[in-house]
């Protein structure tokens, strides 16, 4: 029997999204930056750039290097503040007819409640998605990410001042990811998104200088993609709450991948960089592959993987 | 702010010295309604090696709905640009970034250095066709005669008449530097805007001349960028005074006004 | 001043290597298997495939996989048992003028310190690498190496047995890589090397099974090669021992980089796979900028960077 | 065990199927010292993508030290052998592996299908070339008379005249398998040895054959490679009652006695 249209919408927490292609914080801007080259109401949803509550200026220059499939950023964490997000950049959002999620960032569990609190009432915000890879002053600058009771409290923090889905997102430079997850969903957390990305360096054998002005940055890309499916697969058979799969997510194939691991969605971060439509096609690869494997739904998909 | 991601035809290849070569690329939407100064991302190949688009000036605009591209063979990216025969297809992004703003006042004066010539090519064939300034001069620098003649001859056929050279070793035109030329051409009196694209440091120099005379003075800036689309915010430049946020070249350049910017 | 042979020796623990250019367990062999295509001689040193006590058939197979930039790969540590390895193997090793180190990897504490007991008298071997990525069956599977206690613990095992220098080679799979080298230097070990594989995993979309019978593997190649680099670069500066960088270095540059964030020596892995001969490439093209940068001596470049 | 490594220059490229290629290869080290059966390790251009080195069998070798392989364009890596024009460069690693025996005893019948027809060329030479068998009997397969028909008339110029051909949609030969060719031919009493290269599931097929007929048979089998040349350990296959260590394919191999792997 033929599949015409398979079902493609999948949920996370109460909210359902029209597939599960979403794109990544970070990678595509606040969403009209792609509007010439993606229909961007055919998308699961949207991550915007992460926001905090203060604008941020970001690193200095070089902020960005070219890997072996991959890349390096230290952008740090640029971006106007959660007051100018909301007054500029969510009537656009609004209008494009798809999930919105607000990646949000601190320096301290304040912020995050704080944040929290002034996203989750605004129209049109369906999910708020924390980034837990920001150091915490408090203690020194460790992650939150790195360690389960930082990372439980941050979720703390945030659930109990959100009314939408929470979904934590996850650090991959750390021992064992689902502990962390683990504490992340005890935490309160409605999902959990991974990988952020991995630590990396590289340097200018000329100058004799690091290529990143902040010296590391974040490795990006199809050469993280083996370590992001590993974590998701061991992540979605730790935890009960749905995960979302991020890591060099290129094509339909890699995305489902990551669905047969056990992710609910995909996130497609410097995929974008590359090719502009890469997450329209990514809808399109992985409806097609449904109808191929006369799947009617994609839920037969995912978690489907055959040990 | 059109822009369109198309899968462009190679029209034509020459290799114009060892290193140097210009592509015509039919893009008829890009051509369309693309601006001086200018760029398009292009990838030469799928795969992943090299991972990102690589920036380039929109060099020329014809009324086929063709754009070329001229550039340097450097490192992957270019290699593999320059490996394309003509019916082969490359995919652009493009046109991206603001532009130069062609009404400036006084006499204009375009300075190239290198491949920052590229861009100034469309900008003179625009000033030229929209016969906007009183007077139209072009200094051009490069290595060596081989990497200069061919372009220069492109500038002399479009109509330039004010153009001078300078090389680094001295086969074509002044032995030195273009900025060498200015200083001898442009009297301080005058009022002038002047373009400037081409390595860092002659930008630099450009421009702290510019300043010291009180001309207007656009600088199209070069940076690592991964998107040119405004999405990563990789393509950060410091603001003069290095106060305020920092700028991004793909979105508020590649153009600058030459004092908004740092000059480190 | 332009000089004419820059000295390339570095020096681990006692022993002085002709260069810092070594070769990563796993990737050459027995060292013969390389004749054809390297002069075996001008190598700084060989490390051999891991020796276990007892032979090992390995995994089932596929056993390894290609990735963007890399590969995933679960040998499964197959190897023919230190006895036969040093009645087989050690004769021709022996002959090369080189240094030979050997790469040992156990289940337990005893079976490290048996290895240890068993190498370390024998003639023509330098030092030793322990493999601490493998599994402590008496902690239920957990590597040694992501516990700074039993890397610790491993190193004291092995030192206290080894006549020769003990070189501890670290796993990237921690939230924090200076902790267990600091572990480990404090258990006595006389250089850490690293990284070793990062934990990884691939999908058939057709056949929705593992590509790599064993589920997960080992990534390496140039994909990881920004990890490995921030890893040594953090590691140099939280340890007083020398560190051998290793991880996706395929060419002179490469091995530059990983030199210039303060290792000692370095060793190449899968670039050997994909050009037999890239070791000596590598020595060569060392040299070549020693005398382009007027560097009279290799320790002018070691721990070089400019920050 | 000589091996070399070496830039061999594209002598010839042929296009005998809309998938399938030939190229010629000048490598005269390795031309000068290949057994039937080994193969070479290929890379096709310097760069990661695609990272490693893609095995293919040594299809012909040449007294004036070229080498032949023929491959189908599947993915990345023969997509890029198959973008080769004469005269570019690729670096070769080989002669590796073990090769055929070609002291069988009895009556010789080589079983090809698909690309595993590769290494049967170079082997059905060497027998013509050393007259070893009494008779020397050829049996090949694939899904398209395109896809077969250069190679055996190929066979059939190199003086094989016992040639038998089958195809799966019958454009060619025999309507069906190489399988049903072997069970008419071949007369049970007889003593056969049986070389045979192609699909898994036919190779198989093949070995079942031998072992009911006690027939000596020999195998070439495929797996992934890292290396090549027995560093990685990448290539093993379990031995037949899966017992003991691992063959590895590159060393070991990559051709067997049927009777020594397990057949899963
Ligand atoms: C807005 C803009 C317009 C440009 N227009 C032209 C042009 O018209 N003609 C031309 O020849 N070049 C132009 N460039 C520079 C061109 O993008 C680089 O030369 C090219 O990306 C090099 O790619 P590659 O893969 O060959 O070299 P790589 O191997 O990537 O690097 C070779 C060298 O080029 C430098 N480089 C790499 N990428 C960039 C980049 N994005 N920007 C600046 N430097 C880089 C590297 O640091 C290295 O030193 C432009 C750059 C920008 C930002
Ligand atoms: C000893 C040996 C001899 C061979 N001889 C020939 C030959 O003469 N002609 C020929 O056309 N092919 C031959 N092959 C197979 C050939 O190596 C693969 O077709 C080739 O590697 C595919 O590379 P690719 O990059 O185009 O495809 P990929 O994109 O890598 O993969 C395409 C498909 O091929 C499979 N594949 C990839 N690599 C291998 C590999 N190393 N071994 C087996 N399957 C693989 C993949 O699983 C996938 O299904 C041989 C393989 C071996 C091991
Ligand atoms: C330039 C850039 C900026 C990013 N900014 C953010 C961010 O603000 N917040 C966040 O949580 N992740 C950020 N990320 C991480 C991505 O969202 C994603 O987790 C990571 O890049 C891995 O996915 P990929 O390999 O598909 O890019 C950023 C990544 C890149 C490349
Ligand atoms: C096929 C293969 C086998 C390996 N076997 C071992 C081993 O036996 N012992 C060990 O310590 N490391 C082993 N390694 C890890 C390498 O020595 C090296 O640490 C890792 O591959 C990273 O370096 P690379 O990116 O240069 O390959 C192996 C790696 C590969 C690819
Ligand atoms: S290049 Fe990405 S924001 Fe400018
Ligand atoms: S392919 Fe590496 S050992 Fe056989």
């Amino acid at each position: 029997m033929a599949v015409d249209k398979p079902g493609l919408s999948v949920k996370i927490g109460d909210i359902s999204f029209k597939n599960p292609v979403l794109t990544a914080s970070g990678t595509f801007g606040y969403g009209r930056e792609f509007e010439p080259f993606v229909n961007l109401h055919r998308l699961g949803g949207i991550v915007v750039k992460g926001i905090s509550l203060e604008p941020r200026r970001g690193n200095p220059p070089p902020r960005i290097v070219e890997t072996a499939g991959g890349m390096l950023n230290a952008i740090g964490l640029e971006n106007v503040g959660v007051q100018r997000f909301i007054d500029e950049k969510m009537d656009y959002l609004r209008g494009i007819g798809t999930r919105v999620i607000v990646n949000i960032l601190g320096d301290s569990l304040d912020d995050y409640s704080l944040l929290a609190e002034k996203v989750s009432g605004v129209a049109g915000i369906s999910a708020i998605e924390v980034n837990i890879s920001c150091p915490n002053v408090k203690k020194g600058g460790v992650a939150f990410g790195t360690d389960a009771g930082m990372a439980r409290a941050v979720t703390e923090a945030v659930c109990s001042k959100s009314a939408i889905p929470v979904i934590v997102k996850l650090s991959p430079n750390v021992t064992d990811i689902t502990a962390i997850a683990k504490a992340v969903e005890d935490g309160g957390a409605h999902a959990v998104s991974l990988i952020n990305t991995l630590l990396g360096m590289a340097i200018d054998i000329r100058s004799k200088r690091p290529r990143l002005a902040n010296v590391v940055g974040g490795l990006s890309g199809p050469a993280i993609k083996p370590v992001a499916l590993r974590m998701v697969w061991q992540v979605a058979n730790a935890v009960k709450i749905p995960v979302i799969g991020i890591g060099g997510i290129t094509t339909a194939e890699d995305a489902i991948e990551f669905l047969l691991a056990g992710a609910t969605a995909i996130e497609v971060g410097t995929a974008n960089f590359v090719d502009p439509s890469a997450t329209e096609k990514i809808v399109n690869g992985i409806e097609q592959y449904l109808i191929a494997n006369k799947m009617e739904n994609i839920n037969q998909l995912i978690g489907g993987l055959r040990i | 702010m059109t822009q369109y991601q198309t899968l462009a035809e190679v029209v034509k290849k020459e290799q114009i010295a060892a290193d140097i070569f210009r592509l015509t690329l039919r893009a008829p939407e890009i051509a369309g309604c693309a601006r001086p100064g200018q760029f398009v991302m292009v990838r030469a190949m799928a795969g992943i090696d090299p991972l990102l688009r690589r920036p380039f000036s929109i060099h020329q605009v014809s009324s086929e709905g063709n754009i070329q591209i001229l550039f340097k063979r450097l490192g992957k990216g270019t290699t593999l640009l320059a490996r394309l025969e003509a019916g082969e297809q490359l995919d652009l992004v493009g046109p991206l970034g603001n532009g130069f703003d062609l009404n400036g006042p006084g006499k204009v004066c375009l300075v190239g250095g290198g491949m920052g010539i590229a861009p100034l090519y469309f900008l003179a064939r625009e000033f030229l066709r929209q016969s906007i300034p009183p007077r139209l001069t072009v200094m051009l620098g490069a290595r060596t005669r081989e990497e200069l003649v061919t372009v220069a001859n492109d500038f002399k056929d479009l109509g330039v008449n004010d153009l001078s050279l300078a090389t680094d070793d001295g086969t074509l035109g002044h032995h030195g530097l273009v900025l060498d030329l200015m200083g001898r051409q442009m009297a301080r009196e005058d009022q002038w805007s002047v373009y400037t694209c081409g390595p860092h440091p002659m930008m630099k120099a450009v421009a702290e001349m510019a300043r010291q005379n009180e001309w207007l003075c656009s600088v199209s800036l070069e940076t690592m960028m991964a998107c040119g689309i405004s999405a990563c915010l990789g393509c950060a430049i410091p603001r003069a005074g290095l106060n305020g946020n920092y700028l991004h070249v793909c979105k508020d350049g590649p153009v600058f006004d030459a004092g908004e910017v740092a000059w480190l």
